[in-house]
């Protein structure tokens, strides 16, 4: 194998990212080779992947974790047939609650209980920890020490997201808020939803 | 899973704000009168999170400024629902009538001659922390379909992991400085040799162009004294070249011939088998 | 997407063996479309596929289950840098073998016989030639013309030693030994490595 062409290197960034089990950062990468290129090498090398890639059923993306090849949503419908199961769809209140702990991290139940006026039960906490989306980082010092949820770099990963900043952003509901008080200046139109 | 338009202005069209399903359509509005089919009802209720999304819906169903909720309509609105719901005997959160409560004491509040004060600056409308609530929670509600319409693994695309053929490749071990260290100290410690063996950091170097003037002399016979010896390398070198060669005599190892005197000298392995 | 063109038939295959856990069998193939291609045809574009990746690091290839893609076996030296588990060890006879030669070359092997204080298989010494660490320079002129042993240039370049003076001088392995051997007290007791 000739071993010193950038060509080489690719293919070896190739190979080992499409046998990973997870997202590969770029300093686990650099570890490939003997002679560790300069990180500014790899993430070049990994630009020209992504480009390699384009028109293909799979796409190599970067994550919270490191780089990772995937399929594109347009290939699913296929992937779909040769599946045992669908994937589960979430409730409006798994969705709600996932959505308050993503933008409002770290919450506590009471928490997510007063924003969506209602009691959350307690299995759609359980469903968005089975799955590894959320989990509870530590304890708000009040009576009964209630937990407080975060998000998981799982969840991050699973939305092939690099990180929370990454989220769609709130609407500008959030700007209105600030006004409510001002009676007589309209609200104006908020943008629509679809 | 309501496709709600977020719509607070009053000049808005009309929505279509799909509130259930029934027998499989969509139902998109209820019914003006309010009479709520009873077998319809505990669909049409599921529709909602909540008192919260119960009365988003009444609002802009109603087309008015959120920021300006008139709390009479609204709370009448709101109670006849609940109305509906205790008469057919459907369980009633709590957080329903919460809200009940809720509403019926900022009406009263709203209703209630407000006493005069020296700031009013200070004054709240007492519908501002329900706006501050029903806004809040909007927000929730579209992050949550925004959220949703993110691609997902499993749902939307899935992770590659093509198969690594191991094992076909024998991995070899590796050995570091340390690793010999290690070895050495078990070795003089077992044999107790320390004394015997103890070598000189410098005697290494001895012992290593010793193997080199050894390997000179497998690919060749027999070769001259002076090419064992490279000048560039410096007197330290010659130096350590020269004792090396001394070592190998010492220990047998070569051979030094010169026939007579100012003849070329040359250096030979002992073992004959590069005898001429 | 093109649905009809058998390109798209390939890339939706491509996509869909990169994305299976295990292999995929012909049949099972078939189903990733509506309308089920002929087998030969899934076949043919399958043995095109494998064309196509000629030359990368990864192939696909038959196996008892379907077919499947896998990294080819001249990567894995790449990928095992990436492993959470340690390589394997050589045993103590082989690294103190190792270390005889290395410091006292050249010597025969009743010499590390003599210095170890046991016999020296000659798998212990097979080992050291097969990895290309040492060899013999020359034979010693005493009955039985035993081979004497030193270490390569491929040993100073795998420890990443320019001479073999960059060895750790043994008169500093034998002071730690002069601090841990107090006089009484049994060597094996002393032992406390790994």
């Amino acid at each position: 194998m000739d071993l010193e062409t950038p060509e080489f290197y690719k293919r070896v960034l190739e190979t080992a990212l499409l046998a990973a089990a997870g997202p590969v950062p770029v300093s686990e990468l650099r570890r490939l080779f003997v002679e560790e290129p300069a990180p500014d090498l790899v993430r070049r090398l990994l630009i020209e992947l992504v480009d390699d890639w384009q028109g293909r059923g799979v796409e190599l993306i970067q994550t919270a974790g490191g780089w990772r090849f995937q399929t594109r949503p347009e290939y699913q419908t296929y992937l779909d047939r040769l599946k045992e199961e669908r994937p589960p769809k979430y409730s409006r209140a798994v969705l709600e609650t996932l959505a308050i702990i993503a933008y409002r991290q770290p919450v506590t139940r009471g928490d997510i209980e007063d924003i969506r006026g209602v009691m959350v039960s307690t299995n759609v906490l359980k469903t968005l920890e089975s799955r590894g989306w959320v989990d509870v980082v530590g304890h708000r010092d009040t009576p009964g020490r209630p937990g407080l949820y975060a998000t998981t770099r799982k969840f991050l990963e699973d939305l092939g997201l690099r990180s929370l900043t990454e989220l769609p952003p709130l609407t500008e509901i959030e700007r209105i808020m600030d006004l409510v008080e001002i009676p007589g200046i309209p609200a104006g139109n908020v943008e629509k939803t679809e | 899973m309501v496709t709600a338009a977020l719509d607070l202005a009053p000049s808005a069209e009309p929505l279509e704000v799909v509130v259930g399903r029934m027998y499989g359509q969509p139902i998109f509005d209820l019914p003006k009168d309010l009479y709520i089919p009873p077998d319809a009802l505990e669909v049409i209720l599921e529709a909602f999170e909540g008192p919260l999304d119960l009365l988003l819906y009444l609002i802009r169903k109603a087309n008015v400024n959120v920021l300006d909720i008139p709390m009479v309509p609204l709370t009448a609105q709101y109670l006849e629902y609940v109305e509906a719901m205790r008469t057919h005997n459907l369980e009633l959160a709590a957080d329903y009538l919460l809200m009940a409560a809720t509403l019926l004491e900022i009406k009263s509040r709203l209703l209630l001659p407000r006493p005069p004060r020296e700031d009013e600056a200070e004054e709240l409308d007492p519908r501002a922390e329900l706006v501050r609530r029903l806004l809040e929670y909007e927000q929730v509600k579209l992050a949550a379909m925004r959220l949703d319409e993110l691609p997902r693994v499993g749902r939307d695309f899935e992770w590659v992991g093509v198969f690594v053929a191991e094992k076909v490749v024998q991995r070899l071990p590796e050995v570091s400085l340390h690793d010999l260290q290690l070895a050495w100290l078990k070795i003089a410690r077992q044999a107790r040799l320390k004394r015997h063996h103890t070598i000189q950091r410098e005697e290494l170097s001895v012992r290593e162009h010793m193997t080199l003037i050894l390997r000179k002399l497998r690919d060749d016979a027999y070769v001259v004294f002076e090419s064992l010896f490279d000048p560039e390398l410096g007197v330290p070198s010659l130096v350590v070249s020269f004792l090396a060669t001394l070592e190998l005599v010492k220990e047998r190892l070569v051979v030094v011939t010169q026939n007579e005197a100012f003849a070329p000298i040359y250096v030979k392995r002992a073992d004959g088998s590069g005898d001429a």
